[in-house]
C-alpha cells in the first residue's frame, strides 16, 4: 500500500515525446512503474522507452484503460491537457509545469473538484513512493533523500524537499510516500485534502510538512488535526520566517502580504493542534524523533 | 507585473470606467492644461505615497507647476506625475477584484470605508467588508452586481454607475489575467458620478505570454540590476546585506535567506539559479557580482538541475569573471559527486550541508578567514 | 406529507411586486401557502398583500429563512433570478416565464445539477398539492380538476393538464401532488428525476404522466420504471400522435425531427414498461380505474 | 428561426470559416461575375432540394443564367439564388453543434460520411457518428477539437483547418443562441482546402430580443397569413384541411389536432390563443378566417387565460367580423360559467366537454347541421 500511485496504477504520460517527456519517461520506469501510454498529439504509433504513443487521452485511455497521467507539457498548455484527462475520466493526474497562469489553475482545480478527481501540482515536482513508483521528477537514485520508510512527507517547494527530507533520513528514517503539492499560489491540490490519505495509509506512522510563508494552507492542516481528521504525528519545517513583506521569492506562493499567511501565524496554529515546529531544516528530523518516541 | 496607478487607470478608461480628468507628464514633457484645483500624483511602485510627500495638491496652475517640479526633479526624481482634477468627495468605497484560491474564485471585496487599506480595516472592522464570489467558469452574473451595491448603500444614479464599473472592472480582471484590480477610493462626487479616484492592477506574471499590452520597464523596478535580469527572464531581488545568494528553487531561497539571519549574517540579494537559469552560471554570477557583496553564497539541491552541469557553469564563470570576493558552495543532487570534482579542480570545497554552508558565509562576510 | 411543497415549506416570491406576482401571490396565500418573503431590487421596504419585500434573495433568506422560491420575473431575467436564489441556498424554486432563451435554460439545468437544487420550469404553471400549497399559477378553484386526493400528476403542458385531470378527477378521483415540469425544449428538471419523490410520497397512489412528442422524457421514464426506480400505477397520455413532422405547435417542446421523439415510439416504451397509455384524454381516467383496479 | 443557407454562409464568413466563392442574386437583380463551373443553389426553406430541381449545376455562363432564370421565373419563383464555384471534392465531411437537453450541453457530431443526412447516419451507422460535449458555463477546449479531427481523420493543414473551423463554428453557436449549426457537407477539396459547401442555422426564438441581426422575412415562411401572424407575435401554422383551430397552448392544440384526425377531420390552421394573445381575439378570429377554413374550433381550458375575457373577445370578434361559417366553442377554465353566459348571448351554446366539440366540428366541417 502507498498513498496516490500503486504498484498497478496504470500510468499515462502526457506529452511522453518532448524532451522533458522522454527523459523522465526512462526514469518513470526506471523505478517500477506501471506505464501503459503516452499521448503527443500527431505521434500516435510512434514509441518512446517501449511505451506505445496516441494522439489523444480518449484514444489511450481506451486502449490501454490507463487510471492516472502525468503531464510533461508547457505551462500555457497545461489547463488543455489536465482537462483532456479529466474529461476521459483519469482521476489522478499530477501536473509538473512551472509557470502556469493562475486563472488557468483556478479553472484546473475547479474542474478536478467537481469531477471528483485529484490533480496534484503545477509547479511540482509530482509524486513518489520510493521503490515503488512515482509520477514525477524525483532524483530517487539520491539514496540520502529516497530511502524507503515510514514517514509521509508533503511539500509546496521542490528544492527545499531534498534538503529538509536529507535531515529526516539521516535520523535514520525512510519515506513511505511524498507528495509535492507545488508552489504555485493556487495548488490544484492543498496540503490539508491530502491529509485523509495519508490517516488512513498503514506504510505511513508520521508525516512531515515543508510548508512556507505565504497563503493558508498550513493553517488548514492545523484546522484538520483539531478536527480529527488527522490524528499521526506531524512535524513541519516552514520556510520565509524572515522573508521581508510583499516581497516574491522566485514564486508566487511564497509572499506575505497584510500579515496574512506569516510563518508566526502558522507556527502558532499548529503547534497548537499539537504539531512541533522545526526552525531549521536541520532539527527536522530530531524533532520527529521527539514526536514519534514521545 | 504591478501596474502603475496610470496604466491601471488607462485599463479603467478603456473599459468604460470613469477616471478624473488629468493629464500625464513624462519626463521631458512640458506641462499641458491642467483642471484645478488639482492633485499631483507621482508616479512611484512604493506605497504610502501620500505621507511620503509624493500626493500633492494645488489650487492654482503656478502652484501645481512648481510642486510637479519639485517631485520631478528634486530628490525624488519622479519620472512620470499624473496630474487630476480634485473630486467633490460625497462618499469613498473601497472595490477590489482578487484570487481565493481555496474556492478558485474571483473574490470581490467592498467596503462603504473607502480610502482606508482593506488589510487594516479586514484587522480592525471585519463585518465591514462586502465579499462577493465568482467561481472559476462562472460569469459575474446582474444578482450579484446587486448584492454588492445594495451592500454598499448605493441608490439611484450611482448605484447603476456602481454595477456598470463592478462589471466592467470584472472584465478586466478575467481579460487581463489580473491576481488584483483594486479602485480606493471608488468616488461617490457631490454631483453623483461615480469616478475611480486611484487604481492598483497587477497583472499575473505566468499570463505574460498573452498579455503583451503591459511590456516590462525600468520604472517597475527598484534597480538598474532587477530591471535588466527581469528582462533576461531571471528572478533577482535586492536587499540590503553583504550576502549574495544563488539559489535554486523559492522553497530553498526562503530557507536559506532564514538560516543567513539566523546564524547573525545579512542578505544581499537573491538571484534564482534554478529552472531554466541552472545553464547559465556566468550570467547568474555577473549580476550577483554588480551588486558588490562580501562573499557570494551558492546552494542548491537538485533534481532535474544538474549538479555537475551547475558547477562546471561555476567553474566556467570564476575563469571568466575572475570574482576577487570568496564563494561558498554547496551544490548537491543529481550529479553531485562530478559537481564535487569539477569544483575542487578549481579550489572550491563544495559543502554537503547547508547550515555549514550558510555558517561560513556569514563568517566570510564578518571579515573571518 | 406531499411532494416538493409541504405546508411549512417557506415560500419566497422573486418579481412579487410586478402585475403578475402580485396577482399571483394573492391566490399562493389564498391556498394556505406559507409565503415567508418577496424580492424585488429596489422594492425593499414594501409589502404585497403584508408580505415584506427585500431588495436581494440573500437578504430575504437571511431574515426569513425561506427555503423555496417561485419567480415571477420575466424570461430575459429568469437566469439571474435562478442562479440568485441557488447562491443563496435556496434547493426548491420554481419558474413560472415562458420564452426563456433555450442556451440560459442549459446553463440554469446546470447550475441546479451542481447545487444539489431543483429547479422546476421555465414555461410552467409550477406546482400545486390541492388543498396544501402552490408554487405557482393554477385556478385551484375549479373544482373539476384540482381536488385533493391520492394520483400524482406530471405533465409537460398547462392547457392540456386541466382537460386531462379533469377526466382523472371525473371518475372519482382526486390529485395529491401537481408537478408541471413546464412546455420548453430544456426544463431544469425532467419527468424522470421526479419519479423518486413521488415513489416514496404516501399520498401518493399512482401517478398520470401528460406528456407530449419530442425530445425523450416519456422513454426516460420508461427506463426508470424498467430499472424499478418507480414501482407505482401509471397511466399517461401523450399528445401529438398525428402532429405534423418538423412543424412546431406553439413552443419548443412539441417539435418531431427524423423520427426521433414520435409518440409511437414513446407509447411502445411506456407499454412495454408496464403503463397503459390512453389514445385520448377522455380515456385517462377509464384506464387508470382499469390499471388501479387490476 | 431558420436562417437560408445564405445567412448561414455569412455567419460562417464572418467568424473566419472558408465557403465557396459566389453570389447572390435576389429578385429584381442581373447577375454578376461567376466561377465557371458553378453551383445554381435555390435559396428556399424546404429540405431536399437537389430531387426538387431546386439545385442545378453549370459549366457555362450562359447555361447558369438560363437555368437561374427558370427558377427564378418559372413554376418555383425562387427569389433568392445562391450561384457558387463548384468545388473539387476530395472527401466531404459532416459536423454540426445542437443542444443536449439531459447534459446541458452543446453537443458536436461529426461523421466522415458527409453530404449524408445525420438522422440516416445515425439510423444505419451510428458508429460513424463522433461526438463531442461542450458543457454548459464549458468553453470548447483544443484538445476536443483535436478529438473530433484525429476521429475524423483529418491530417496536416486539412487538420489545423479544421480545428479552426470546428473552434469558430462554436463560437457562433454560442454568440447567436443557435440551436443548431450544421455544415453538410464540410468539404476538403482536391487542394487541401477546408470549406464550408452547405450551410444550416437555426436561432432560438426566445433569444431574438438579444439577437437581432436577422428579422423575420416573408422569404421564412409559407404562407401571407403566417408571416403576417408571426410579426404580430402569434403563432400560426397553415395545413391543408378545413377546421380551423383556435387553441390555448401547445399541449392542448396537440391533443386536439390528434382528436380531429382521431374523429375523421382535417385541420385547415392552427393558431395560438392562448398566453398573450387571449386578449386578441378579434385578429386571431382575422387571421383564421382569412384561410377559408369550414368551420373554427375554439377550445381553451384557460389558467390566467381567463375564459370570460375570451369569450367577451369572441363575442366582439363576431360583431365586428360577422363570420359566415360555424364556430364551435369549448372555452373553459377560470370564469367559465361566465364565459357560458356571455356565449350564450349570441347564440353560441359554449360546450364543456373537448370531445364533444371536436365531434360537432368535424361533423359540421362535412356539411352536417
Amino acid at each position: 500500500m502507498s498513498i496516490f500511485i500503486e504498484q498497478d496504477t496504470r500510468v499515462l504520460i502526457q506529452g511522453i515525446t518532448g524532451s522533458e517527456g522522454s527523459f523522465w519517461t526512462e526514469h518513470i520506469l526506471g523505478i517500477g512503474t506501471n506505464v501503459v501510454a503516452g499521448v503527443t498529439p500527431g505521434k500516435e504509433g510512434q514509441k518512446v522507452e517501449n511505451v506505445n504513443v496516441y494522439n489523444t487521452v480518449r484514444k489511450a485511455v481506451a486502449e490501454t484503460q490507463a487510471d492516472a497521467s502525468v503531464l510533461f507539457v508547457p505551462p500555457r498548455f497545461a489547463k488543455d491537457a489536465v482537462f483532456e484527462a479529466l474529461d476521459a475520466g483519469i482521476k489522478k493526474i499530477v501536473v509538473i509545469a512551472e509557470g502556469i497562469p493562475v486563472h488557468d489553475a483556478m479553472q484546473m482545480r475547479r474542474a478536478a473538484l467537481s469531477e471528483g478527481a485529484m490533480v496534484v501540482g503545477g509547479n511540482t515536482s509530482g509524486v513518489i513512493t520510493p521503490g515503488v513508483a512515482m509520477m514525477g521528477i524525483f532524483p530517487y537514485w539520491i539514496e540520502r533523500v529516497y530511502k524507503q520508510g515510514n514517514i509521509g512527507i508533503m511539500t509546496r517547494s521542490g528544492s527545499l524537499t531534498n534538503e529538509v527530507t536529507a535531515m529526516v533520513i539521516s535520523e535514520g528514517f525512510g519515506v513511505s510516500s511524498l507528495m509535492g503539492i507545488g508552489g504555485d499560489s493556487v495548488p490544484c491540490t492543498r496540503f490539508a485534502e491530502f491529509l485523509p490519505l495519508y490517516e488512513k495509509d498503514p506504510e505511513t506512522k508520521a508525516l512531515v510538512m515543508i510548508g512556507e510563508l505565504g497563503g493558508t494552507m498550513e493553517e488548514e492542516v492545523a484546522e484538520a488535526m483539531e478536527a480529527g481528521i488527522f490524528t499521526k504525528p506531524l512535524v513541519s519545517f516552514i520556510g520565509g520566517r524572515t522573508a521581508p513583506e510583499g516581497k516574491k521569492m522566485g514564486h508566487a506562493g511564497a509572499i506575505v502580504t497584510g500579515g496574512k499567511g506569516t510563518v508566526a501565524g502558522k507556527v502558532k496554529a499548529l503547534e497548537k493542534a499539537g504539531a512541533l515546529v522545526a526552525d531549521r531544516p536541520s532539527v527536522t528530523g530530531k524533532l520527529l524523533k521527539e514526536l514519534i518516541n514521545g | 507585473m504591478k501596474l502603475f496607478e496610470y496604466q491601471a487607470k488607462e485599463i479603467f478608461k478603456s473599459v468604460g470606467i470613469a477616471i478624473p480628468r488629468g493629464i500625464l507628464i513624462a519626463e521631458d514633457e512640458e506641462f499641458g492644461d491642467i483642471n484645478l484645483p488639482c492633485v499631483i500624483k507621482s508616479q512611484v511602485m512604493q506605497g504610502g505615497r501620500g505621507k511620503a510627500g509624493l500626493i500633492q495638491f494645488a489650487d492654482k496652475a503656478n502652484e501645481a507647476r512648481e510642486k510637479a517640479s519639485a517631485l520631478r526633479f528634486g530628490p525624488a526624481k519622479v519620472k512620470k506625475i499624473l496630474i487630476e482634477e480634485k473630486l467633490n468627495i460625497k462618499q469613498e468605497i473601497y472595490l477590489a477584484i482578487t484570487i481565493d484560491p481555496v474556492d478558485c474564485s474571483a473574490l470581490i471585496m467592498a467596503s462603504s470605508e473607502g480610502g482606508m487599506d482593506i488589510e487594516e480595516l479586514a484587522k480592525t472592522m471585519p463585518g465591514k467588508i462586502i465579499r462577493e464570489e465568482v467561481a472559476a467558469f462562472r460569469e459575474l452574473e446582474p444578482y450579484q452586481l446587486r448584492n454588492v451595491m445594495f451592500a454598499l448603500g448605493l441608490k439611484g444614479d450611482a448605484f447603476k454607475q456602481g454595477c456598470k464599473i463592478l462589471m466592467q472592472m470584472f472584465k478586466a480582471f478575467r481579460q487581463y489575467d489580473a491576481e488584483l484590480v483594486e479602485i480606493n477610493p471608488l468616488v461617490i462626487t457631490d454631483d453623483e458620478q461615480v469616478i475611480a479616484a486611484d487604481g492598483k492592477f497587477i497583472i499575473d506574471d505566468n499570463a505574460a505570454f498573452r498579455q503583451q499590452s503591459y511590456p516590462l520597464t525600468r520604472d517597475q523596478f527598484d534597480s538598474d540590476i532587477e530591471f535588466e535580469a527581469a528582462r533576461e527572464g531571471i528572478p533577482y531581488l535586492q536587499f540590503d546585506g553583504d550576502i549574495g545568494l544563488m539559489c535554486a528553487g523559492a522553497g530553498l531561497t526562503n530557507a536559506i535567506y532564514d538560516l543567513v539571519n539566523y546564524f547573525g549574517g545579512k542578505v544581499a540579494n537573491y538571484l534564482e539559479f534554478g529552472g531554466p537559469n541552472y545553464r547559465r552560471a556566468v550570467e547568474a554570477m555577473e549580476f550577483t557580482l554588480r551588486n558588490k557583496p562580501k562573499v557570494i553564497l551558492i546552494v542548491t539541491f537538485g533534481t532535474i538541475a544538474r549538479a555537475d552541469v551547475m558547477a562546471q557553469g561555476i567553474a566556467d564563470a570564476v575563469k571568466k569573471l575572475k570574482p576577487e570576493i570568496p564563494i561558498v558552495t554547496a551544490i548537491r543532487g543529481t550529479g553531485e559527486d562530478e559537481a564535487g570534482e569539477i569544483l575542487r579542480k578549481i579550489g572550491f570545497e563544495n559543502l554537503s550541508e547547508t547550515e555549514d554552508a550558510v555558517k561560513r558565509a556569514v563568517a566570510l562576510a564578518k571579515g573571518d578567514k
